[in-house]
């Protein structure tokens, strides 16, 4: 138990830096996806574009794309990259490519009747969207985004491949230097708790969006 | 106030419409008729200008209502539309089906456009309704809201497909008597139906749609008594 | 390259006024205690640096990035029980060796285990391209080897070795001594050793005056004896080497 | 050129472990989340139950389950256990949590209609499930699930934790021992590959099921 | 054939169906009548099994319909229904909405199947549809698609929501026809209907709802004439 309190600091420290690139991540990905899935299921022209985007960010490891940003960008430009910014940079694109494929999945099933309800009551595109097709896209897609929030959890781990001091490595340099798994232990609390929240916060949302209708 | 010119439309390769014409007059009261299948739901989704006419000319006001192919603002800001399948938004209760385009399109206060609502459904009998979902209503209710939501916006001409389809002989008389009233007081009517002791009842002229072509344009009275 | 242009690493240091120092989770070379870095690599470091007249960073980073972090001027020195090799030696500068580490077998404390040849039919574990892979597949028992099963990180290796996955682990001996220290009646250290091999400070390839000054200041440190007396205070004897 | 070529067997070697799980996880996750999404969607009392361990499987992150299984679990019961066993259950669960909840989204947005339509028709509960929802839930959830697909190419990685030769250790391993990064440059372009192919199957699958309706 | 007593229904606290009794017997035509919302459709669920009522009796060939809460398999096999909103299939062509049933229920060869069902659809005028979707298909026809589906598995007792509501005459006249034909092999019909004069020309026998009781049952000759 006193070692626990010992080991906690250093642990709490990483998940103040993990928890402030999630919340970063989720507030600029989920609206950069929305706008790359809107495109993709309205703009026929954008499409093609996007599919290459969305293709090359979810094949390619986050881990190498972390690299990029962090040691290739800065020998092309020379300057000095922020460990922060770069990642949480390269976090934002990475799961705005995944967001925008839910979404684009779930605007596609929303019947055409719904658009033309919009339209020929003389509502503009941009008042359609926000009051006819997101409110039922949120539905179509809740589970899926709870699906990749709970993912961003635990891939915020990745940070530390450029050196951010974020839960996980904290906790594993304890264990490397106490040989002790309880640092573990706890780091798999704090994830627990963090995705018990995340999985709190879907059911209230699936309470409001995923009734019948 | 609308003047259709040789219109034409094809689904995939296959062609419903092939030369429509015919024109509406500001006031009048306009039904088509047809089969199952004769095209006159097309008709309506081309003059509310949900599909492009693949030829010929559609004029509103005598303005184009298609600039390069989109439709201008006109088409939307003076037509109301019911759709024969409703099209009700499954996501908003009764009321906000009629209050959300209310508010958007006159940006008058929550309050006022509730009240307005609330008015137009008493009318059509949907009182006891306005807090359900629409899949909670019946089929009759739905197509009463489907109505109240077009009218809600005080459309200058309203185009409306099977208005009575779902509708018993008390409702239909309901609904007949405020589109009478509505008309009194300027609207200009295209209505869609089968029901032709309810298309006696209401309309002045009539088209009849028959394998993509009108076959019929005249007065309802020559019609019905032909 | 590095012959061409000047080389302006010292003075570029002197400019920036501090010496980013690499290092990893390593200890006792170097690591975290109560919230600040320590070790022996660490300490020798901020004495070089105090002689330098800079002051010191510590910079943790990812070991499988750390020559991209050299090279992209995150860190100006990796410093934390690097093992000089031949092929490292291409991508990285490096200074004299200054210490002396050799390969042991690491086991559960029940092993009987002390000979190299023991190893012969067992499972014995390595950290994916350490000197103790090297070590290992350099020597003759390697081929009568039940299996060598490659960890991506030591920690692994550990867990493993704990729940009977694996035999023995071929690792530094200061990696082994300390896991020793930290748990006695849980691990023992085999008699017999591997060959050693040296730890040496990276530097970029051209950072040559930077790397000179450095060794300079390493000589005049033994030769003053505050070298040995870390040394001790972490190990208990003198392996600074010169 | 020549380099490229005598690095390319352990590459490919290790490629060949990569493809063997990620094919063997999803030819048994999906059957297996597809029963957890239907349970979930149709057996009240199985609700919690399976909300539970969604929340837990998908709450700790893949490599500290890969631990459990492979270094914990034996410490509970003595046992060897083989590696490409326990790597191959651990995903298999994992994904199987994933895979439930997205389609259990799925199914939620099915309108009740279409039960009750199979239903008057005499159908039995297997033949409706087969033929009238299934095939409207696929389409609910392709992306999704070609999302969650693209993400299983690149976890595979993770099987270097508990030391199995899949294809990123073995390429790193070439990086730390020639120090050319060259072997990770051909480790990125069989994920992206590997990805594409996906992607592609995807896309082809798009045009069956995703087209307006 | 099929007897009902004191049936009651709520949703969500609102009560529907207040003590509902009656019964077809063989070979019959019943037709229900009743304003929109009066809960007919409601009814119509009960009767096929959808919703289990809150109270009462239902028979069927003198068995209990619900056994602990789940409908017999009896209700299935001897009932066909056509749903007021339709629930067609979206996903299948209007060939496969018939195809696929009938050969999971009759397990004979597709050929067969195929042959059964494109012979049905020519009857209601429907030849050209078979290999379209749904949602391309106009509204009297994918009426006329829901009846052919429920048709064609040869049902005992044919439950049918507003069968007419998007249907031209002719096309009434052709539903008329292949329904009153089954009818003389023996079907068993009841019928949902605001369509007076087509429940009219069909029923023999007739109940009216009216705020979920039975107001009127007797024959469908003393029901109009009144
Ligand atoms: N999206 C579509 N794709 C292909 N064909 C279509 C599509 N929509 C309608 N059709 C076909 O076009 C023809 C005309 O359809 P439309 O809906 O205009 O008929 P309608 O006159 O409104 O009939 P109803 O009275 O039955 O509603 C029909 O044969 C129909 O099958
Ligand atoms: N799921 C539901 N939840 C709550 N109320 C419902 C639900 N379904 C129907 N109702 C209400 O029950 C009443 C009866 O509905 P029902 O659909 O049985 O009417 P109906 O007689 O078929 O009317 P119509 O002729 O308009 O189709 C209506 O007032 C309707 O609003
Ligand atoms: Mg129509
Ligand atoms: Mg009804």
């Amino acid at each position: 138990m006193e070692y626990w309190l010992e080991i906690l600091p250093p642990i709490a420290q990483g998940f103040k830096t993990s928890l402030t690139v999630y919340l970063l991540t989720m507030a600029l990905a989920l609206p950069l996806g929305l706008v790359l899935g809107l495109l993709a299921d309205m703009v026929k022209p954008a499409r093609p574009i996007i599919g290459v985007f969305t293709w090359i960010i979810r094949g390619t490891p986050l881990l190498l794309q972390l690299y990029v940003t962090m040691y290739a960008i800065p020998l092309l430009i020379p300057m000095r990259m922020d460990r922060f910014f770069a990642g949480t940079v390269t976090f934002v694109i990475n799961y705005a490519a995944y967001f925008a494929e839910i979404f684009r999945s779930g605007l596609a099933i929303i019947p055409l009747g719904q658009w033309q309800a919009g339209q020929v009551l003389g509502l503009k595109k941009r008042e359609i969207i926000f009051n006819i097709i997101l409110p039922q896209m949120f539905r179509n897609t809740l589970l899926p985004l709870i699906n990749e929030a709970i993912t961003l959890v635990k891939d915020t781990s990745l940070l530390a491949a450029i050196a951010i001091g974020e839960m996980l490595r904290n906790a594993k340099e304890i264990v490397g230097k106490d040989l002790r798994v309880d640092a573990l232990v706890i780091a798999g609390i704090f994830y627990l708790l963090f995705s018990f929240m995340v999985v709190s916060v879907g059911k209230r949302l699936e309470k409001t969006y995923l009734k019948q209708m | 106030m609308l003047k259709l010119q040789n219109i034409t439309y094809a689904y995939d390769q296959e062609p419903i419409l092939k030369g429509i014409g015919f024109s509406v007059n500001e006031g009048e009261i306009l039904g088509i008729l047809g089969l199952s299948g004769s095209g006159k739901t097309t008709l309506l989704k081309i003059i509310s200008g949900l599909l492009v006419p693949d030829e010929g000319e559609y004029l509103i006001e005598n303005q184009p209502a298609f600039i390069k192919q989109k439709k201008s603002d006109k088409v939307a800001s003076e037509l109301g539309v019911v759709f024969q399948q409703f099209n009700l938004f499954p996501h908003l209760s009764v009321l906000d089906n009629l209050v959300m385009p209310l508010r958007l399109r006159t940006k008058k206060p929550k309050s006022e456009c509730i009240a307005t609502a609330v008015e137009l459904l008493d009318v059509l009998g949907l009182k006891d309704q306005i807090a359900k979902f629409p899949y909670q209503c019946s089929g009759g209710q739905q197509q009463r809201i489907a109505i109240a939501r077009a009218l809600v916006l005080n459309p200058k001409i309203l185009l409306i497909d099977e208005p009575t389809s779902s509708l018993d002989k008390e409702n239909t008389k309901k609904v007949e008597e405020l589109l009478k009233s509505l008309h009194g007081r300027g609207l200009t009517l295209i209505i869609i139906t089968h029901d032709l002791p309810f298309a006696q009842a209401m309309c002045q002229r009539v088209i009849e749609l028959s394998e993509g072509r009108v076959v019929f344009d005249g007065l309802a009275e020559s019609y019905f008594n032909a | 390259a590095a012959n061409t242009t000047k080389d302006t690493s010292l003075s570029d240091l002197e400019k920036a006024g501090k010496l980013v120092v690499g290092y990893t989770e390593y200890p006792p070379m170097g690591f975290t205690e109560d919230g600040t870095v320590t070790g022996f690599d660490i300490e020798i470091a901020k004495e070089v640096a105090e002689r330098l007249g800079v002051d010191v960073e510590f910079q943790i980073i990812d070991w499988d990035a750390k020559v991209l972090e050299l090279n992209s001027g995150n860190i100006d020195v990796i410093w934390n029980g690097l093992t000089i090799t031949e092929d490292r030696a291409k991508e990285i500068l490096f200074s004299k060796p200054y210490f002396d580490n050799r390969i042991v077998i690491l086991t559960l404390g029940s092993s009987t285990v002390d000979a190299i040849s023991e190893l012969g039919g067992l499972k014995v574990g390595v950290e994916i391209q350490s000197s103790g892979q090297a070590a290992l597949e350099g020597n003759a028992v390697f081929s009568s080897l039940d299996e060598m099963v490659k960890y991506t990180t030591i920690t692994e290796a550990i867990l493993d070795l704990q729940a009977g996955g694996i035999d023995a682990i071929v690792a530094d001996e200061i990696f082994a001594r300390y896991a020793v220290s930290k748990n006695p009646e849980g691990y023992r250290v085999a008699d017999e050793v591997f060959n050693s091999e040296n730890y040496g400070i990276g530097f970029r390839l051209e950072d040559k005056a930077l790397r000179d000054k450095v060794d300079e200041i390493l000589d005049e440190m033994s030769e003053d004896g505050t070298g040995s007396a870390i040394s001790v205070e972490w190990f208990g004897e003198d392996l600074l080497l010169r």
